[in-house]
């Protein structure tokens, strides 16, 4: 069955091609052509941890509705080298279409030597098994017999055209344009207008005019190429459609940085690692911004942003700005955030407020740098020695992102604990089109801070860093403020903050620690720990469970799933510490079917719920392969499970090249 | 209004062992922070841990307990989000030269503006009494079970490698040059360090205060024969790089500081080995790319309005990733 | 109700005094006079983290049936110092003693200034409002009126006399006998014969003839002041039992040293850190040993133990030491560990069997260091970033941290990943007495380790290292090994050891190393995966649940439980990863009422059989102060529970000074 | 039987970008495993994390590609549990002068026999071109969207400071001079690092294939003026300390090696800039300890009889605990 009923402003774009050469550029104008015309994209990236040469690809969704997911299919394979047509031609569905260079028919497969060898062999296995060549045109013939159409386009030729049209005699200096022009010849097939390629290159390409002014006149030259021959119709279709509202196109390492910067976060610390470090580069390049009328007393607002020596001086670099009463956080991923909990123990000690965006790639150790999975949310929950409170928020799309990296601020200030923000590589490294964030819905909360010392307490009873109180929480002073003198220490401490190894003061300073825990979860409203989506009936054939990037996947397969007369409700989980229990458990308990999809391998959340719960959450739907979760998968996988759970207790999903 | 020792002083129990070189430092410090022309609510000192770190709590200023070697990015952390702050760090040799020597290294890079004192008494103390990164190769104090196995480094050629402006060495139980050396540090205009010599009466049987003090070789008048001299006035060494200086002559003196590094034993030099005053603080690198850094730092800055709303102009800010 | 019915040979005995006044060496001495009586004890040690000055204490509990736990009430506290005397009199028994220091008896509470205010205030508290005076005079009419017998020992005076008789001006080189004239007055006390005392002291200082001379004298000299004196007959006893099988000696780290030696350690690395580092300095001073005749043509056996600069350094350096086929180790405590969980992570990636032993202590961050506590069994469970197998296990007494430290090993080996054995402070730096180590019961199993290169693959296929198996290990080849090469890295990685990104090699490499745990959970037998202590009727009353060194104190409490009709059967968990899921649950389904007793906040394993076993149990009793859990706690809170479990949910345990 | 380059390359797609020196180091690693006299199946590479890192999966021997930083001590860890092989640590700058400096630093103080060769691009290439440790301050390559705010390290005075036996300078693209410098520090007996001056096309555009050639400056004939320059061949210079010099001249030569160091920019020294032989190794000091190690190391010693019954008389080690 065709997940799709109509293809027109509803499809599947993929482009690949060698690191460094360009090919982010091509998905990043094909996504704002199709965002100018009006319409709604999500784009996905893979890449090798590498620099230059390996393949690298981009999967871009276009609809005219918000989407938030990818999906299996390709409609339109678009390629100028060797490796992506043979790496990808098989995903192209039946009467898609794939561009190509009709230069590169005769490359012999085996000669790839960036491909692996086991890519080789089963490609050649498969093309050699149905009687084609095992070179690039036995791909095209085996493309061809599945009814896929062909585009080829001689990009040298329009490399040398317009290199001529522009007087440059130095092909090289114009061969980049091959990026721009497979776009062109993209929206050639696809039949929307050239001048949205044209908008959105001036829009990325800014100031460079020379470089403009090439790619103009190579898109144009290809895309009347294109038009100029007589095809048969194309499958699919794209078309402008009236959208005056504003939209954003937004990575969601830059949400989670919007959201910094509005969350008040002043002062931020990193050591370069994948996916992590784009934000604090990100930030960076933003270190001044403007504040609102009102606000601008100070002139501008600023972000320190500081490249540590590692990144146990990142996280406790943050605490001792922390400590001045400057919101402050730090960015990683896994192998990072292994070196950070330490630190992380210190701040729990001592109730500091620091936040940590964790984002999540293949492990263990340097495992799968530059792709997705969600392996450390045990890790997150549980690092560090000894026991303190801390907060453990999930996002599950680029909004939350945003919202959520203002949150974790308030949250991380108010139980005066340190914060874990976690974030997906397959959220960090996609784009996707959202309506405007906004700052009405970011108020924030700094909890019980004092930040103004002309009321000293100097005079009277001396001022008390970790004063026990009904709710855990202790009015908080920062450095440097007149008559609130105070003391930190790792070690176990008294109300003032010096260093105390009385058994009765010990246990009412853990106790008073770990009560802010009880107090958060009291305090924060469900609607902050997860999203219920509730089935279209009232009782749900299935209840999904599941957290962070799967979240979009889940909702669109959700309506695929209806249509099959399946109707899931889904729990999406956010606060994972602390955890909803009672909220986690009415809600299963009512459950028919629960199915827990995770991507990861031992099925973490699910092990979270039944330490939780005790409820035992058997079906799961799991992926490790480091390629992110589609909707296609989901709405598979949920179908089998439903259809026959006990033959289908774990269902392991390997889509993706 | 003058401070007086007692105001800089808590009144906790000192738990150091009797004859402890600490206490001499920490005389020293506090004798310091009453002389200094900075508001004491301003100072904040952190330390590491070790038996040194538990000088923040007999030291009445806002007084940060860290990590063991994590100090100096605690420290360096709170001076760049507020610059107002006057901080100090006090650390180990085994918590700044021994675990925490990547910090170390990479702290002389920056050129923060603050000041680094270390209790360098060539072991572990709190651990009881392991060989730090002082002890020299082949050693024995008495709580090592065999002599020492590792090589010591050289502090002094360490932060001069590193990038520190100001290189300075003295000794616990000579407080009044430890006192002024520290306001000397604390004056400088970037990163300061103060290696101190400390006896650890408990495990350090070699360098003790009497073998500092030189008891053990007389002159003719059987007077001990101190070890430690002072670099500057004994010799009339100007350790001081100022921007007008030739190529030449910086040269010249961080040779000269190399050579006096390596001397040890029977002649130790203290004081200030090098002043930098050529090279830019961090603090002025961010101010060139944050023009109102030093008005409106991180901790100064206002987040939200009465109303709770950010200040910051979201619209403004998302225009670059706004399609329309 | 007293708990106990005789009391000879059968009592509690504490002494404290100033760190670095030798009071270790008081404790060592009046256990190994015990020992040598044919007794048995188990001494547990309190101390601050500082070297000299603040107060420290041992408890050292003497039977003549072997015993493993502390109780709360004291027989007979011997001070020589004031402070001891104030923190301590309160704990002993009425009726039970006190031996002092005349001379101190005027000595003001408010000005003994290691005395942390709070205590002052409590203790001064209780004697006002009982109407003694506020200082040690009013402690001694307090302990009167609770009929406790007290002894003055004129220290000073036996100090001079010895210094006298030795002929030695210098009282200073005398006065350190004041440790052994503590042991000597309490034998005295106690009616064991000095003659023990003697035989200690000699065993102890060895060779030091002249320390052995004046101690000897001072200890007679004491002896006899007491024995001259009438006494009405102190209401416990020490009387010597006829015990020919040789026993020996010794704290839990010397019990893990053993243990690694026997095992095969031949690598050690640590950076020092309370209580870990004990173990570390043990086994350098053992860097060199015996070997049995037939293995010694090496000569000696030896392990070489590397201090490192880090635990970073620590934990890696002993990884690339068991690269080479050696057994390598590292020791370390929660700060400690928490630096190291990269490496453990890379280790879990390459396959590559570290063992590293974690000291628990008390926490978050430097939290308690010399105290006692269970907080790090989930950071333990789940440290590190991503996914991969390890083991953990964790032992309970002294013989099983000698025999553990054998199998970690073993399992280290056999599953080719990082094995963590888990030992409290109070197993490390208590010292017990039990019959002799064996070595019959300590096989030695490399699993699929290839040491021999005699037989290379290099001609045919090339060595795999990661081979895919049935049972996910693969052969083990080692650094060095001709016809081996192999490839090591933290990046998922091919059968040979090269970086693979490809997807579907992810899901088997992955699928590979978890296959491992499943492995290893059918292969451990029950017996090495937990204890289970049957209750003495077919129905327990209670089944107690726990791990640790709670052991020992459960065990005896349960004694003392069943003379009250209370009929407990304990389930102790020892291995935790691979968790033994279905023992537990069968165990526990059938349970009337589970009590999780733990010495940490939260009831860590409680957590763990919730989430493996979906068993929630309700009752805890858990202990976070810092100080070890005795037979007595463990008998009036389970009895507690027993009798209202649902009014005594969560019991906090506060015993210990 | 000589090996060819053949032999010690694997087949695998070499993924770094053209024209990276890394090819250059790799060569001339490769060429110096088929020249030295040992057996190529005792030679075990150890890399960090970071572009560099890749070239043991393109080399034939035993390759661990180990943690970001943490090369050293993984390869020390190896190399003391088997002295038997040889061990070659190949890492980055960022990997080893960044988050690795305090291992940098300690495996100085140990001089354990071993070869440590950094790739010295000054950026962290794998992650895109941020700052390494050794690049200066106020340099903008292209990957900076500001001028680098730290100041760079001196690798050779580090490696002085911290104690290395032999401390060598190389350039990727003159792979006769690198080849047999790498060779050179194989031979020494103790530590030696090559510290290894590599263009990073893709994102360092200031310390180019072409600077490092001095195309930017010609002589009269038109042709480029090298920069770097190979201090031995040039000038003489001996950079050997053997035990029968007098303390003088260690010191002289000890002050030569650091003013060499501090050269940059026009004139860039190449070659050996320092060989201590009066330093005994680690393993030596072991060995005097444990005086079987040498033959029985910890990777060769029996554990287990046939019978897997463990070899070590517990018996006899319990004595010491045992009572009666
Ligand atoms: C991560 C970590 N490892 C180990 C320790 C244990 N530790 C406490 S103090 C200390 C050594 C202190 O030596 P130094 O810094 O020289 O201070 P000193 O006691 O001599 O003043 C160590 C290793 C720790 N606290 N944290
Ligand atoms: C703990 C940790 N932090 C960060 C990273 C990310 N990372 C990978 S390579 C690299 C920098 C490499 O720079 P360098 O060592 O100079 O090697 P080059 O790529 O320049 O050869 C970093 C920071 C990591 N792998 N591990
Ligand atoms: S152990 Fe040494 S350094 Fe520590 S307090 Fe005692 S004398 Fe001072
Ligand atoms: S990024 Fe630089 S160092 Fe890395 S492979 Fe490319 S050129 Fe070489
Ligand atoms: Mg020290
Ligand atoms: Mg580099």
């Amino acid at each position: 069955m065709s997940l799709i009923s109509s293809r027109t402003n509803n499809l599947s774009w993929m482009i690949g091609g060698a690191q460094g050469s360009g090919v982010d550029s091509s998905a990043n104008v094909f996504s704002r052509a199709c965002v100018l015309a009006g319409l709604w994209v999500y784009g996905t990236r893979e890449y090798y941890s590498n620099i230059k040469g390996l393949h690298s690809y981009f999967e871009v969704r276009v609809s005219d509705k918000q989407i938030r997911s990818k999906i299996d299919e390709v409609d339109l394979l678009t390629t100028f080298d060797a490796e992506t047509l043979i790496r990808h031609a098989e995903a192209v569905r039946p009467g898609g279409g794939i561009i190509y260079n009709p230069s590169l028919v005769r490359s012999d497969i085996r000669k790839v030597d960036t491909l692996e060898d086991n890519i080789v062999e089963k490609i050649t296995g498969r093309l050699v098994g149905q009687g084609f060549t095992p070179n690039v045109t036995g791909l095209l013939d085996e493309a061809k017999r599945r009814d896929i159409q062909l585009f080829p386009v001689a990009y040298d030729q329009v490399i040398s055209q317009t290199a001529q049209k522009i007087g440059e005699t130095q092909l090289s200096k114009v061969s980049r344009i091959i990026n721009v022009l497979a776009v062109s010849a993209s929206m050639a097939v696809l039949g929307l207008d050239v001048n949205y390629v044209e908008r959105a290159v001036e829009a990325i390409f800014g100031a460079k005019k020379k470089v403009i002014e090439m790619n103009v006149i190579g898109a144009e030259l290809v895309y009347n190429a294109i038009k100029s021959i007589a095809h048969p119709p194309f499958s699919a279709k794209l078309a402008p459609v009236e959208n005056t509202k504003p939209r954003m196109f937004v990575a969601g390492n830059q949400a989670v940085a919007f959201g910094k910067l509005v969350g008040g976060c002043r002062m931020q610390t990193y050591y370069p690692i994948t996916p992590a470090s784009d934000e604090s580069e990100f930030l960076e390049s933003h270190e001044n911004f403007k504040l609102l009328d009102g606000y601008s007393h100070d002139g501008q607002g600023s972000i320190v942003v500081v490249q540590t020596e590692d990144e146990i001086a990142a996280i406790t670099m943050a605490i001792g700005a922390s400590l001045t009463g400057t919101r402050a956080s730090t960015s990683t991923s896994g192998p990072g955030f292994s070196l950070m909990v330490e630190g992380m123990g210190w701040a729990g000690m001592n109730e500091v407020p620091v936040v940590i965006t964790l984002y999540s790639r293949g492990g263990p150790s340097t495992g799968l740098p530059t792709r997705n999975e969600q392996g450390d949310l045990q890790f997150a929950l549980h690092a560090s020695h000894g026991e303190f409170p801390r907060i453990v928020l999930s996002s599950g799309d680029m909004e939350e992102c945003f919202y959520d990296a203002i949150k974790i601020f308030n949250y991380a200030e108010k139980y005066q604990c340190p914060a874990i923000h976690m974030v997906d590589k397959a959220l960090a490294n996609s784009n996707m089109t959202i309506l405007p964030l906004s700052a009405e819905r970011a108020l924030i909360d700094r909890g019980k801070l004092i930040l103004d010392g002309s009321n000293p307490q100097d005079g009277g009873t001396p001022y008390k860093r970790f004063k026990f109180t009904e709710d855990g929480i202790s009015p908080r002073a920062v450095l440097g403020l007149k008559g609130y003198r105070f003391w930190n220490t790792g070690d176990e401490h008294s109300e003032i903050g010096h260093i105390d190894e009385d058994p009765e003061n010990r246990i009412k300073m853990m106790t008073k620690r770990m009560t802010k825990l009880e107090t958060a979860a009291r305090e924060i409203p469900d609607s902050e720990k997860f999203n219920f989506f509730p089935a279209s009936k009232s009782s749900a054939d299935v209840t999904i469970v599941s957290w962070g990037s799967s979240k979009g996947a889940i909702l669109e397969g959700m309506e695929l799933l209806r249509r099959d007369g399946i109707d899931a409700e889904f729990l999406q989980l956010r606060l994972m510490s602390p955890f909803p229990t009672d909220s986690v458990k009415k809600t299963l308990s009512k459950s028919k079917l629960i199915i827990d999809i995770e991507q990861n391998y031992s099925g973490q959340l699910a092990s979270l719920i039944a330490e939780k719960t005790q409820i035992e959450i058997v079906n799961k739907i799991l992926k490790f392969n480091g390629r992110p979760i589609s909707r296609d998968e989901i709405y598979d996988s949920v179908r089998s499970t439903v259809k026959a759970p006990q033959e289908n207790e774990r269902l392991v999903l390997v889509h993706g090249a | 209004m003058a401070l007086k020792l007692a105001d800089v002083k808590t009144d906790l129990h000192n738990d150091w062992c009797p004859g402890c070189g600490d206490f001499g430092i920490e005389a020293s410090v506090q004798m310091a922070l009453t002389e200094i022309p900075v508001d004491i609510n301003r100072v904040v000192i952190f330390s590491g841990i070790g038996c040194h770190g538990k000088i923040v709590h007999w030291t009445n200023t806002f007084g940060i307990h860290t990590l063991h070697g994590r100090l100096m990015p605690f420290a360096q952390g709170a001076k760049l989000a507020n610059p107002d702050l006057e901080v100090i760090a006090i650390g180990g040799d085994g918590d700044g030269y021994g675990i925490g020597a990547g910090h170390f290294m990479h702290a002389g890079r920056r050129n923060i503006d603050m000041t680094y004192i270390v209790h360098d008494n060539q072991v572990y103390g709190l651990t009881k009494g392991q060989a730090s990164p002082t002890q020299g190769l082949g050693e024995k104090t008495k709580s090592l079970p065999e002599p020492n196995i590792n090589s010591a480094v050289n502090p002094i050629m360490l932060a001069l490698a590193s990038g520190y402006t100001f290189i300075s060495r003295s000794y616990a139980f000579d407080s009044r040059h430890l006192k002024e050396t520290i306001k000397r540090a604390i004056a400088h205009r970037g990163l300061a360090l103060v290696d101190v010599l400390q006896p650890c009466p408990t495990y350090n049987d070699i360098n003790t205060k009497d073998w500092y003090g030189g008891e053990d070789r007389r002159d003719e008048k059987n007077r001990p024969i101190p070890r430690c001299y002072d670099i500057e006035k004994t010799t009339g060494f100007d350790p001081t790089i100022t921007p007008e200086m030739s190529i030449e002559e910086v040269e010249k003196k961080t040779l000269k500081v190399i050579e006096l590094s390596k001397e040890w034993g029977d002649k130790i030099p203290i004081g200030v080995f090098y002043q930098n005053e050529r090279v830019s603080t961090y603090e002025d690198r961010i101010a060139d790319r944050i023009s109102t850094y030093k008005q409106a730092y991180p901790a100064k800055q206002t987040l939200a309005g009465k109303d709770a709303r950010p200040t910051v102009d979201l619209e403004y800010l998302s225009k670059e990733l706004l399609i329309s």
